[in-house]
């Protein structure tokens, strides 16, 4: 496991802006996470919690302030370590369940080995060799959840994880994550629902 | 066996399996005897030997046609009275009509090259058939363009019956270019009538042909609605995975009546 | 019987059409032994269909 | 290595299954041959004289016309996200893409060229040399295809736009694609200097595509 072995992980911005289509979505905004946390961001429609993942993520550029990771791999960047579960599945329908798994597994560096079990744990072990186009929106999403287990990342960035899954999807997430955070690794999620967990919550965009 | 009884597939299925092995035998005898007589044939006094290649030329070039009227009605039968095997009728027979036309097109310019010297002349018969062949190929990439058959259905039905109309047009207009650009200069098999001792073997090439069609088509079918039958299974086993992942009680229950 | 002159476009055009014929039927027999195996395998693993009218799908 | 070679067979896979647009673009490639002897007329002469400048354009057309969804399939699901953040430099992943698209699309293209220098009358000389320049020359059509593609993804909008781009940076590959098989078949010039150059305006874009490309997609994301 590389999570628990590891030094302690510790996330911070400082001054965060965020700009998008010219119009400021949030400014000043000051977070900070350690490993076997979760942090819920928290806030209206539009305030900007995807915004704040995807910076994370390196997939925006920040109009201000900086963000920091302290104790990871000093070899790679924040978002190598980081895998973000965005509102699309980036699945291919023409590709089996385990051949998409297998190429996010070759692709992102995960073990291959890892993906059957994986595939058990979100329960879609029988669908293995179905093509991710007959899946429904719910078991999409548990193939996602199968991908965040089978590319072991520290920081698990999570936007709405939990839509379309069921109530059994949602208790089986809520251990996954509870697992994730014993190992030493940390939970960012916008999210408007619950989480399941013991988090923290981060609320963006608090003016109304 | 009326229509209305093909309806069902299965009972389409049972059908095919008694007709398949009589329909393969007659093919294969009449083919027999077809090509034996063709053998026989005499040459042509003014083309040679060549002329065999007439025997297989126009059985081939007549199926392109034939199986474009084919899908057709199949197309008729998606659009008009949805019947249930149209559409696998349509699709089935696109692959087979597209060889047919590419033997067609191949022998064609086989036996314009000692006729012609060059093995394609933009002569207004293969060009139409150049384009019918293109038609099929455009069909295909349609067919497997989408992945919800029933849903390309429509799609393909409709671009039949389109080229259908179209076909005699290019026909007509590819006619017109042909004689606007190089009058007549192209000397096709004699305009007069065949003779016997050519027209039977023909004959008989053009129906064991046909009957090879058919053979091959009723196969085709078969293989399509067993494909649709995996797809529409495996929809119902990706589905049941939800079930089984709720609880391991539900998903052995669901595994026992199965096995029952 | 003799070909005459261009003896190999006859044959060439008799040998592509044998071909075509022989690589649709290959195909036609391999699509089919395809479909029934996986046929058979759902139907191992319990999924059937619910008209119940498996037995009809062997024939 | 393993990454890109996963990424590679990937967009094999899915341009060769139900759905995928391999062989659309032979397909298209074909009808617009075809289409050209109604235009000129069937005067043999004339078109084998026409051949090579018929073929390059086809295939111009056919490999960039299936282009402008290389990147934004990828956007669309989500998955260009997943590839900016990993590893693997977003430049290679360009270029691996690009790669796949040439083999799935690009190749059969080549394939093609005899049957239709056939239809078009031109000799074994000519046919060959067409061939050669067109494979030579296509991984320049697809590498700087792909720069358009990605900024398909960066303007929300593909299709015809995305050709209006494209095609005169292609100019220069059409010339000495051209300039080189009719040296082939005419003379007076040597097939070699043309060639060269058209290999090495290949070499150039197989350069700059993906860095432009991974650019314009840096930009593109949001």
């Amino acid at each position: 496991m590389s999570g628990s072995n590891q030094g302690k992980l510790q996330l911070s911005g400082r001054g965060v802006a965020c700009v998008r289509g010219g119009r400021e979505v949030f400014s000043g905004l000051d977070f900070a996470a350690v490993s076997g946390e979760a942090v819920a961001v928290t806030g209206r429609n539009g305030s900007g919690k995807t915004s704040l993942l995807r910076l994370i993520a390196g997939l925006l550029i920040p109009a201000g302030g900086t963000i920091i990771l302290d104790g990871g791999d000093a070899e790679m960047t924040l978002p190598e370590q980081c895998h973000y579960l965005g509102h699309r599945d980036a699945l291919k329908p023409a590709l089996s369940v385990k051949e998409n798994l297998a190429f996010w597994a070759d692709f992102l560096g995960g073990e291959r080995g890892d993906a059957a079990a994986s595939l058990t744990a979100v329960g879609l072990d029988h669908a293995t060799h179905l093509p991710a186009a007959f899946l429904s929106a719910g078991q999409r999403r548990r193939l996602s959840l199968a991908r965040l287990l089978t590319i072991r990342r520290r920081i698990w960035l999570l936007d709405e994880p939990t839509t379309a899954l069921d109530v059994a999807g949602q208790d089986m997430f809520g251990g996954l994550m509870r697992e994730h955070l014993a190992r030493g690794g940390m939970i960012i999620a916008a999210t408007h629902a619950p989480l399941g967990i013991d988090s923290r919550e981060l609320r963006i965009g608090g003016a109304v | 066996m009326t229509l209305i009884d093909l309806a069902n597939p299965t009972r389409f299925l049972a059908l095919t399996a008694r007709l398949l092995p009589w329909l393969a035998a007659a093919t294969v005898i009449l083919l027999a005897i077809g090509l034996y007589q063709s053998a026989l044939a005499p040459d042509d006094y003014q083309q040679g030997a060549t002329v065999k290649i007439m025997f297989i030329h126009v059985p081939n070039a007549w199926l392109s046609m034939f199986v474009w009227g084919v899908m057709s009605i199949a197309s008729l039968g998606t659009l008009v009275w949805r019947h249930p095997l149209a559409d696998v009728a349509a699709k089935a027979a696109a692959p087979i009509g597209a060889s047919f036309t590419f033997l067609a097109l191949l022998t064609g310019s086989l036996w314009g090259r000692p006729m012609w010297g060059t093995y394609w002349e933009w002569d207004a018969r293969l060009t139409s058939v150049l384009i019918l062949f293109l038609m099929y190929l455009g069909l295909m990439a349609l067919w497997r363009a989408v992945d919800d058959p029933s849903r390309a259905a429509r799609a393909a039905a409709v671009l039949t019956l389109v080229g259908a109309i179209n076909l005699p047009i290019i026909k007509f207009s590819v006619d017109w270019w042909n004689t606007l650009h190089q009058p007549a200069s192209v000397m096709r098999m004699g305009g007069s009538t065949l003779d016997k001792s050519f027209l039977i073997p023909l004959l008989v090439m053009a129906i064991a042909f046909t009957l090879l069609f058919v053979t091959l088509h009723l196969a085709a079918m078969r293989n399509e609605i067993l494909r649709r039958r995996v797809r529409s299974l495996q929809m119902m086993q990706a589905s049941r995975v939800a079930f089984s992942s709720a609880g391991p009680r539900e998903g052995s229950a669901s595994n026992e009546v199965g096995a029952a | 019987m003799s070909l005459g002159p261009y003896a190999s476009f006859i044959v060439t055009s008799y040998a592509a059409a044998a071909l075509v014929v022989v690589i649709l039927i290959f195909w036609i027999v391999l699509d089919h032994r395809n479909q029934t195996r996986r046929l058979r395998e759902l139907d191992r693993s319990g999924i059937t269909r619910r008209s119940g009218r498996g037995a009809m799908d062997a024939s | 290595m393993t990454a890109l070679a996963a990424l590679i067979r990937r967009d094999i896979r899915i341009a060769l299954r139900v759905g995928g647009g391999a062989l659309i673009g032979v397909l298209f490639f074909l009808t617009v041959v075809v289409l050209m002897p109604f235009a000129v007329g069937p005067d043999l002469a004339l078109l084998s004289r026409l051949g090579p400048a018929i073929l390059w354009l086809g295939a111009l057309l056919a490999s960039l016309l299936t282009l402008d969804r290389l990147f934004m399939a990828d956007h669309e699901d989500g998955s260009l996200d997943l590839i900016t953040m990993s590893r693997t430099p977003l430049e290679l992943a360009c270029a691996a893409k690009a790669l796949a698209h040439w083999l799935a699309a690009g190749l059969p293209l080549i394939v093609a060229t005899p049957v239709l220098g056939l239809l078009l009358n031109l000799d074994m000389v000519a046919t060959g040399a067409v061939a050669l320049t067109l494979l030579a020359g296509t991984p320049a059509l697809t590498f700087t295809g792909m720069i358009g593609a990605g900024l398909a993804v960066t303007l929300h909008r593909g299709g015809l736009l995305m050709a209006v781009l494209v095609l005169p940076l292609s100019i220069p590959v059409l010339i000495f694609g051209v300039a080189a098989s009719q040296a082939a078949i005419v003379g007076p010039m040597t097939f070699g200097a043309p060639f060269s150059i058209l290999c090495a305006l290949s070499l150039v874009s197989l350069v700059v595509g993906p860095f432009a490309a991974a650019a314009s997609l840096r930009h593109g994301l949001d």
